[in-house]
């Protein structure tokens, strides 16, 4: 993480903002999250897209790469069912990312730092209460950066 | 100073030698460094770009200028990282190491260098070396080629070389390789370096290539009568610390990196055949 | 086990295959053993200590070994869904292997084991096989033998760590992947990692840190059980080829179960039953998607 | 230097322990594994009492290595600033350590391997642990039929590379005969005088020592310079497909092995201004070892690769550096998922080399010349 | 290292009143590899485009950022820019710091913050993108629309008499959709089937129509240019090429009391039918649920029952045991024009989410009718001849109540959005009913009149005005059966009075709804659809008619309410989408496609697996002496959509998706 911006507070005292990387695809969650901008509906500002054309594209291992890079919570969202613009990209990600996570969890990672949801176009409401909510969430859990520093050779 | 800290190096200028090919010429930052830096023809060094990771090519430049030059073509991250620099971007440089071309043992001898593609970056070296210091050398004969017009590096010192009149050049392309305009020779290395015909009393060969290149070159050479000892090559083994420990570079008992990499052709024949 | 052998016998001797991949007893219990020459057959046993997945040796990775001709393999049920995993995937093709299957009556953990199978000494995967007859094989030989014993063994490890609070969970794991040197045996004795260069070895970009510090570690072991989902035949032997001693069936082992349990599928000896990942059901559950 | 017997008992090493920890060192010792595995596993750990300390419990799984050559470790880290960058490396001090109750395998393997991290450029970080540590080895009772340090010069009660041997002095293997070896040895038990007892009970060391010996012994008897011989003129043999045949070059071997060293290294950046270059091991058994960036590898098969491990330990090593790259510890056989087994292949060498040197008797005597 | 440039827009005051765009230029600039960082009032403007080209000559940049709004908004505009100042169009990438920033927070910090943080992972990804130059494919000119009703018509009239050849497929016997159905149309009151029939006509004669009625689509393979349709053509009963409409076959059907579907319900036809006498095909379909003889069949009645229009039939056109068939048709592109539904009201309804008005008593009060009745009443062609009529007893109503917003614009019942034609069509009726019945009494309950379109706000006062429409503000909370009356109670919000009417008739303005089964259809098609069934466009300003399916287009009332004129238009504008991708001899690709490392690949094919189009091949590597070595993947560039699903499922990760390649994602977390 790069210091210079960090959301994080620069010194101890000050309250813990959550970082929070969303990875959401290109038609539903992107144009959704779009839409909120238009409509002008305010959220909070600690979620950093990263616009994938699908849920299909989203590998997991870039959730692992997040935490790797200090990101205290994730956001995986995309088309509802039968909306995906590939026809079929989130259904493979919604197998993938079931597995996914019972894995994650079972190596003990809180999967309260994870987010999925399904955004569409028109849900610039939803994504509003998704940023809020996992923002609220992460800040209870805490930063994630014991993730990012497991190098640390002790 | 920690045996695997690189000193850092500028990059000050940068040459496209080939569509993959490049030439960087490197300057180090530090002018303690720079004052006190020395390497002989044939070492090399540990290049690096931070992040990407370490690679390891011959000092292409002769010692006898003040700067270090590498080429190198994109083949994995390093080098694809490498490519990304600019000109005034700052590298790593760990080195020099290995061993060297008896360059004081050829004084007043004849020089044949041979070298294929790429292969020329180490040849260079030692003719820049030794055209820098000329007169201390007999003759001087280049065998150059290349796949096609296109492959041929450092173009404007092969110009060079050909119009100047203390050394013979002979620039090959294999057939199929020559563009209409093109004025050397169409054929094989070791086809040229016959028809050349070096002579090979009081002579030396350096010779860099591809394997096949040299496997079949050597023969020429012998037919020509050099003896194995006085042919020399250069081999560029997986590295990794140059300093004799990683274990990559070993080929049956000889560590490259300090054994090598410069090998005379009896020394290349007594090795198992692992590289 | 003289059935084996003649079988074995046979198919060299009339140039079937050139080499049956089996079992013979080797310094340390049990081991694979590499038979050329009909002569060599009578080294080949078959028992409890018949742990190892032979179908790794079947992997497009052995070049060396497929240079060498056709083989003929011993097959156990279990290994025979890894040949399953291999044929799906377009591995191998089915004409260029001979499968021996014999039937099994479990085996140990532990190849140097000796004595009766027991609750203690019998592995994992025994327990609740539906495959100790395995089924598309060429040949099938051996009375079929009694059930192993059961042990809960396993699930009960999965039990107690799933009952951790995620710290707990994220302690336990930190503690065993800390002892991780990344040398990468599990994947290399893994049938099904079949890949020409894995995603380890990707460097550009890096997917996976090599470096063995428990962030590397870890991603790593999340990367391997996700691309065994669905696929992963469950023969324990990244676990056993660990020289670190960590317990990565564990995480292999609740792989599969999530997989069973989401997507109804176990990986079976049958090559046309597909894999769930990379297929989809429109009603699959998403109870965890809001 | 004679060394200096002492006796050190049950409570005397608690003791030590607790002094040496109190004196700011580090103690390592071979622990249990606290795991539900069906045998009992052992690794090398620090420990803050005595009490864990698993004297004649199992070989611990990895070598003592991984103290003085890590499995990972940072070489130096970079930052940069625009297009400047600036490095820093670790600052070169290692934590003063004690090992007790080194397996003499492991503990030979230490300055065998100081030969290739000392050659023309000394390896700081390996020679820097290596000064801050000191060994107390520990005479092993014999493993298993793995173990083989006879056959390669060394004995259960080696006293290579250690600073101060124990040497049980009766069946229960806590009290100790002590021989000090070093002037690192010597210093210590100067600091720590007051926890050894002079003069020694001997009781039973010899015998057990010499029971030891026999054990190990049986299980191979090869020899190692005739392997050398005939590996440096037989680099091409047949022998070498048909041991790797079950190899899975997984490198189970190198990792556990106290005298393989290779390692590699890499770039892990953290972030996109700054990143650490890190030194990790590296086995050449793995395919990637050699394989060149232009998709050229001079060892494409696992037959080459098994016969380069082979080869830098009986006669690479040997011949660059007067060692043999091996401290017949028997992990590798132990490790290895395949039932590979360094033995059998040393036995199998030892009698193509015997029977290589008939043929060249035989031919000699023939009188061909 | 590369040369970024990045560049900061202030979007007027949109980005600039809550993100320090200045702030965010010098923090971009001190990043690895940015050579170039400034702030813009407004980017996309031609001054600010020439800020981008400069740059790009004077700093030679390898890479351009804009920090701006949406890339869904002026991406294209940047990526143009970019490529007029010779750099290569992929080397340009957007940051979102408008709608994803300065306008949902107000912490100026946070939002500069986050436009920092947003700008520094494009400006790392940006260092990983290749130059990417279009993929040429090739294209089949013929075109396909789905839907016979005015908006298909016209889209396939337009497209086939620009030289194109067209295949229509309807679901219905006939061609003409609802607006066949219609009696006159607003706001000129010309005869619906006077202006739609000779167009029905000219569609069946056309020589480049190929039409098929009483068909449906199976299923849509391939992509644009090359898709592959096929389609159901369900079973008619009757062999279109014998048959010569006489009309035989309908006399002589015993099962004549059937409800006319395009009578909404109000006439009966008979089992074997034309659904009205101007139907093009003009030929009769057999309703499989009525007709006494396929009954029969089903039950296997070992005796034949009926059978009378076969042998009244002198073509022997009449086929019992036709079954479906199947056809497909290699199209370029396609047109959706499936049109709408009417809300249902008390009915059961068909769409998920919506409920009816029980109140209302629709189907359980006798003359209480929606607004189709009332266009088949007012019909010339319709049941009662065109005489206003009530259907309970066939008498003239002297008090017509019309109620519009049913179902529109209430939330409560799932539907929040305006129908749009409502306003007009209920002071449609008004004058059609007070033309004819001249001592009759409309009355209107309304929420609010919306009139806006040419002539319509003057139509809607005209039935006020002239035709003495009575408009009431207001809703009506019941309605029940008194007598022979029908009792409206009610509220006029305007007076604020409680009131009560006894109506003859009441007619409810129902809304416009989507189709039933068109999310299949639009997953057939890969189109995505909103949450009431409606076609997406592709962009609601610019691309009105393209879907998100590049070669799909969309017209008329499937994408949203519209009315015909809206239709129309729409139509038009297809068919010239159409014509001009037409134009070409081949088709241009956004290139970011999925390619394979043919080294690594280990021929697993997940890939092929994850692939939704099936644009993953297989392909023979040989080894020197010609022999396979190994068989691994291969895109097809023309199939792949560029969705990257086989990325994640490739374990060695061997299948790159360009422009999202792991490189240029890990680059954009690296920088979190």
């Amino acid at each position: 993480m790069n210091e210079a911006t960090a959301a994080r507070p620069s010194s101890e005292g000050e309250a813990f903002e959550p970082r929070i990387v969303a990875f959401v695809c290109n038609w539903c969650t992107y144009t959704g999250a779009d839409l909120a901008g238009t409509s002008r509906i305010q959220m909070a500002p600690n979620v950093r897209i990263v616009r994938l054309p699908c849920t299909g594209r989203i590998d997991p291992l870039f959730v692992v790469k997040a935490f790797e890079r200090g990101a205290d919570g994730v956001i995986v969202s995309g088309c509802h069912p039968g909306d995906c613009h590939y026809t079929a990209g989130n259904y493979h990600a919604r197998r993938r990312f079931a597995v996914f996570r019972e894995t994650l969890s079972f190596l003990g990672i809180d999967l309260d730092r994870l987010t999925f949801s399904w955004v569409s176009a028109s849900e610039g409401r939803k994504w509003s209460e998704i940023v809020n909510e996992t923002t609220a969430r992460v800040r209870e859990l805490g930063p994630f950066t014991s993730y990012r520093d497991l190098v640390d050779e002790g | 100073m920690s045996l695997y800290r690189p000193h850092l190096v500028r990059i000050v200028d940068l040459i496209d030698e080939t569509e993959d090919t490049r030439t960087l010429r490197l300057e180090l930052t530090d002018p303690e460094v720079a004052g006190s830096f020395e390497f002989k023809a044939g070492q090399f060094g540990e290049y690096s770009v931070f992040g990407s990771g370490e690679c390891t090519f011959c000092i292409a430049s002769s010692p006898t200028r003040d700067y270090i030059e590498c080429t190198f073509k994109k083949v994995g991250k390093v080098t694809a990282a490498m490519r990304d620099l600019q000109v005034g971007d700052t590298m790593g440089f760990r080195g020099p190491y290995g061993n060297r071309f008896p360059l004081d043992e050829m004084e007043g001898k004849n020089i044949v260098f041979i070298a294929g593609g790429i292969g020329l970056a180490p040849v260079r070296c030692v003719i820049w070396n030794t055209l820098d210091l000329r007169e201390k050398f007999e003759d001087l004969t280049i065998v150059y080629g290349a796949r096609s017009v296109g492959d041929l590096v450092y173009k404007r010192e092969l110009d060079e070389w050909e119009e100047r009149p203390d050394v013979k050049l002979w620039q090959a392309v294999d057939p199929g390789g020559e563009t209409p305009d093109w004025k050397g020779e169409v054929g094989f290395v070791p086809a040229i370096l016959e028809k050349a015909a070096p002579k090979a009393e009081n002579s030396y060969a350096i010779i860099c290539g591809p394997p096949i290149m040299i496997k079949f070159t050597l023969p020429v050479l012998e037919k020509l009568g050099f003896p194995k000892d006085r042919v020399y090559t250069t081999l560029e083994n997986r590295m990794k610390c140059g300093l004799g420990k990683c274990g990559r570079c070993n080929i049956g008992h000889v560590y490259v990196c300090k054994d090598g990499p410069v090998f005379t052709a009896t020394e290349i024949e007594a090795l198992p055949p692992e590289f | 086990m003289r059935e084996l052998q003649e079988l074995s016998s046979k198919l060299l001797s009339e140039g079937d295959v050139s080499v049956v991949i089996g079992y013979e007893e080797g310094p340390r219990g049990v081991r694979p053993a590499f038979i050329r020459t009909p002569e060599e057959t009578n080294r080949l046993v078959f028992d409890h200590r018949a742990v190892q997945n032979l179908a790794v040796y079947l992997s497009p990775r052995r070049a060396h070994l497929r240079k060498r001709g056709r083989p003929a393999v011993v097959i156990k049920g279990c290994d025979a869904r890894a040949v399953a995993g291999l044929l799906r995937e377009s591995q191998i093709s089915r004409d260029d292997v001979v499968l021996i299957g014999v039937r099994c009556g479990g085996v140990y953990r532990d190849p140097e084991s000796n004595g009766p199978l027991s609750e203690e000494n019998v592995a994992d995967r025994c327990t609740g096989c539906d495959l100790r007859e395995p089924g598309h094989v060429d040949h099938l030989v051996g009375e079929l033998p009694s059930e192993p014993p059961a042990t809960d063994r396993r699930k009960s490890r999965i039990a107690g760590i799933e009952a951790m609070s995620p710290e707990e969970r994220f302690d336990f794991w930190s503690s065993e992947l800390e002892r991780c040197i990344r040398c990468h045996a599990c994947r290399e004795v893994c049938p099904m990692c079949v890949c020409e260069r894995c995603v380890c070895e990707k460097t550009d970009p890096s997917w996976v840190e090599s470096s063995p510090h428990l962030r590397g570690a870890l991603a790593w072991q999340i990367t391997h059980a996700l691309h065994l989902a669905g696929r992963c035949s469950d023969c324990g032997e990244c676990e056993r080829a660990c020289p670190a001693g960590i317990p990565l069936s564990l995480i292999k082992g609740k792989v599969n179960q999530v997989v069973e349990d989401r997507f109804d599928y176990r990986a079976g000896d049958d090559p046309d039953v597909p894999s769930p990942l990379g297929d989809f059901r429109l009603e699959d559950d998403q109870e965890f998607i809001k | 230097m004679k060394p200096e017997k002492l006796y050190l008992t049950e409570a005397g090493l608690a003791k030590l322990t607790h002094d040496l920890r109190e004196a700011g060192a580090r103690v390592i010792a071979p622990v249990l594994a606290t795991e539900s595995s069906s045998n009992p596993v052992a690794d090398y750990r620090e420990i803050e009492d005595a009490g864990r300390i698993a004297l004649g419990g199992p070989l611990p799984r990895l070598s003592l290595k991984e103290f003085f050559l890590p499995p990972t470790e940072a070489l130096l880290s970079w930052r940069q600033v625009k297009g400047d960058i600036s490095l820093d490396q670790p600052s070169g001090d290692y934590p003063r350590t004690v090992v007790v109750g080194a397996f003499p395998c492991d503990a030979a393997a230490l300055p065998v391997l100081d030969k290739v991290m000392g050659w023309d450029y000394r390896d700081d970080p390996w020679f820097g642990r290596r000064k801050a540590t000191t060994i107390i080895s520990r005479a092993c009772a014999v493993k298993d039929s793995s173990c083989f340090c006879p056959a390669v010069g060394l004995s259960p009660d080696s006293l290579k590379g250690a600073d101060i041997l124990l040497v049980p002095v009766d069946d229960s293997g806590n009290n100790h005969l002590v021989e000090v070896l070093t002037p690192a040895g010597e210093e210590l038990v100067e600091a720590h005088r007051d926890v050894f007892e002079s003069p020694p009970d001997e009781g039973k060391a010899d015998e057990l020592r010499k029971a030891a010996l026999d054990r190990a012994s049986e299980n191979l008897d090869i020899e190692p310079g005739a392997i050398k011989s005939w590996l440096e003129s037989n680099f091409e043999h047949d022998v070498w497909a048909d041991i790797a045949d079950r190899c899975h070059g997984c490198g189970a071997c190198a990792s556990v092995c106290p005298t393989c060293h290779c390692f590699d290294i890499i770039d892990e950046p953290e972030g996109i201004d700054r990143g650490t270059r890190r030194r990790n091991w590296d086995t050449c058994q793995a395919s990637l070892f050699t394989l060149h960036g232009s998709g050229h590898n001079p060892r494409p098969e696992q037959s080459a690769r098994y016969r380069q491990r082979v080869m830098h330990k009986f006669a690479i090593y040997p011949k660059r550096f007067e060692e043999i790259l091996c401290t017949g510890c028997g992990r590798c056989s132990r490790a290895c998922a395949a039932g590979m087994d360094l033995p059998e292949v040393l036995r199998t060498l030892d009698q193509l080399a015997s029977s290589s040197e008939k043929q060249t008797e035989a031919s000699s005597t023939g009188g061909v010349g | 290292m590369a040369r970024i440039g990045v560049f900061v827009c202030h979007c007027g005051e949109n980005i600039g009143r809550t993100v320090d765009c200045e702030a965010v230029a010098n923090a971009c600039g001190e990043l690895p590899g940015v050579v170039h960082a400034v702030d813009y009032k407004y980017m996309c403007s031609d001054p600010g485009q020439n800020l981008i080209k400069e740059a790009i000559a004077e700093k030679n940049l390898t890479g351009v950022v804009v920090a701006a709004c949406s890339p869904h908004m002026h991406e294209k505009t940047f990526r143009k820019a970019t490529e007029g100042a010779g750099l290569n169009p992929y080397l340009c990438e957007m940051t979102n710091i408008r709608e994803q920033c300065s306008w949902i927070h107000e912490d100026r910090d946070a939002a500069t913050a986050k436009a920092i943080d947003l700008t520094r992972f494009i400006s790392e990804k940006i260092k990983r993108n290749s130059p990417l130059a279009p993929i040429s494919i090739s294209l089949e000119r013929r075109a396909l629309v789905i839907g016979g009703g005015i908006s298909g018509l016209q889209a396939a009239l337009d497209m086939a008499d620009g030289g194109r050849e067209v295949v229509l497929v309807e679901k219905q016997p006939s061609i003409g959709g609802h607006m066949s159905r219609l009696s006159e149309t607003f706001p000129t009151l010309d005869c619906s089937q006077c202006i739609l029939t000779p167009r029905m006509v000219e569609v069946h004669q056309h020589p480049r129509i190929k039409l098929l009625t009483y068909s449906e689509i199976e299923s849509v393979d391939g992509y644009i240019g090359n898709f592959s349709v096929k389609i159901r053509k369900k079973a008619r009963g009757v062999d279109e090429t014998r048959c010569n409409g006489c009309g035989e076959c309908q006399s002589v059907c015993p099962m004549k009391k059937i409800p006319s579907e395009f009578d909404a319900g109000l006439g009966n036809r008979t089992a074997i039918y034309v659904p009205f006498p101007q139907a093009v095909p003009n030929i009769p379909v057999i309703d499989r649920e009525n007709c006494l003889r396929i009954k029969g069949m089903q039950k296997k009645k070992a005796k034949a029952a009926c059978g009378r229009c076969a042998e009244a039939c002198g073509r022997d056109a009449i086929d019992f045991e036709q079954e479906d068939t199947f056809v497909t048709e290699k199209v370029g592109a396609i047109v959706v024009a499936t049109g709408y539904q009417l809300y249902s009201i008390g009915k059961e309804q068909t769409r998920k989410g919506i409920t009816g008005y029980g109140e209302y008593g629709y189907g359980t009060v006798p003359d209480v009718i929606d607004g189709m009745q009332f266009e088949r009443i007012a019909s010339a062609s319709g049941p009662s001849g065109g005489e206003i009529v009530r259907p309970s007893d066939g008498k003239v109503p002297k008090r017509v109540v019309f109620l519009q917003c049913i179902g529109s614009r209430e939330p409560s019942k799932g539907i929040e959005y305006c129908s749009k034609l409502c306003c007009m069509y209920v002071a449609k009726h008004t004058m059609l009913y007070r033309h004819k019945v001249h001592d009759g009494e409309a009355i209107v309950f309304y929420m609010d009149i919306r009139a806006g379109g040419k002539g319509y706000d003057e139509f809607v006062r005209r039935a006020i005005e002239e035709d003495g429409a009575k408009y009431i503000r207001g809703r009506v909370s019941s309605i029940q059966r008194e007598g022979e009356k029908v009792r409206l109670t009610g509220f006029d919000t305007l007076s604020g009075e409680q009131m009560e009417i006894d109506a003859d008739m009441v007619v409810l303005a129902t809304a416009m709804q989507a189709q039933p089964g068109i999310e299949s259809l639009a997953q057939k098609l890969s189109v995505s659809y909103d949450g009431h069934g409606f076609i997406n466009e592709a962009h609601p300003k610019l691309r009105p008619v393209d879907t998100n399916t590049a070669g799909v287009f969309v017209a008329g009332a499937c994408q949203a309410p519209r009315d015909i004129p809206d239709s129309v238009a729409m139509a038009s504008a297809t068919a010239s989408k159409v014509l001009g991708m037409f134009s070409k001899e081949r088709l241009e690709r956004e290139p970011t496609v999925a390619g394979v490392d043919k080294v690594t690949c280990s021929g697993c094919f997940h890939c092929e697996r994850a692939c939704p189009y099936g644009a993953v091949e297989r392909y023979e590597v040989l080894n020197r002496s010609g022999e396979v070595e190994k068989v691994i993947a291969e895109v097809n560039e023309g199939v792949c959509q560029g969705c990257g699903s086989c990325q994640v499922a490739c374990p060695s990760k061997s299948i790159e998706l360009e422009g999202f390649t792991d490189a240029q994602i890990f680059a954009a977390i690296n920088a979190l």
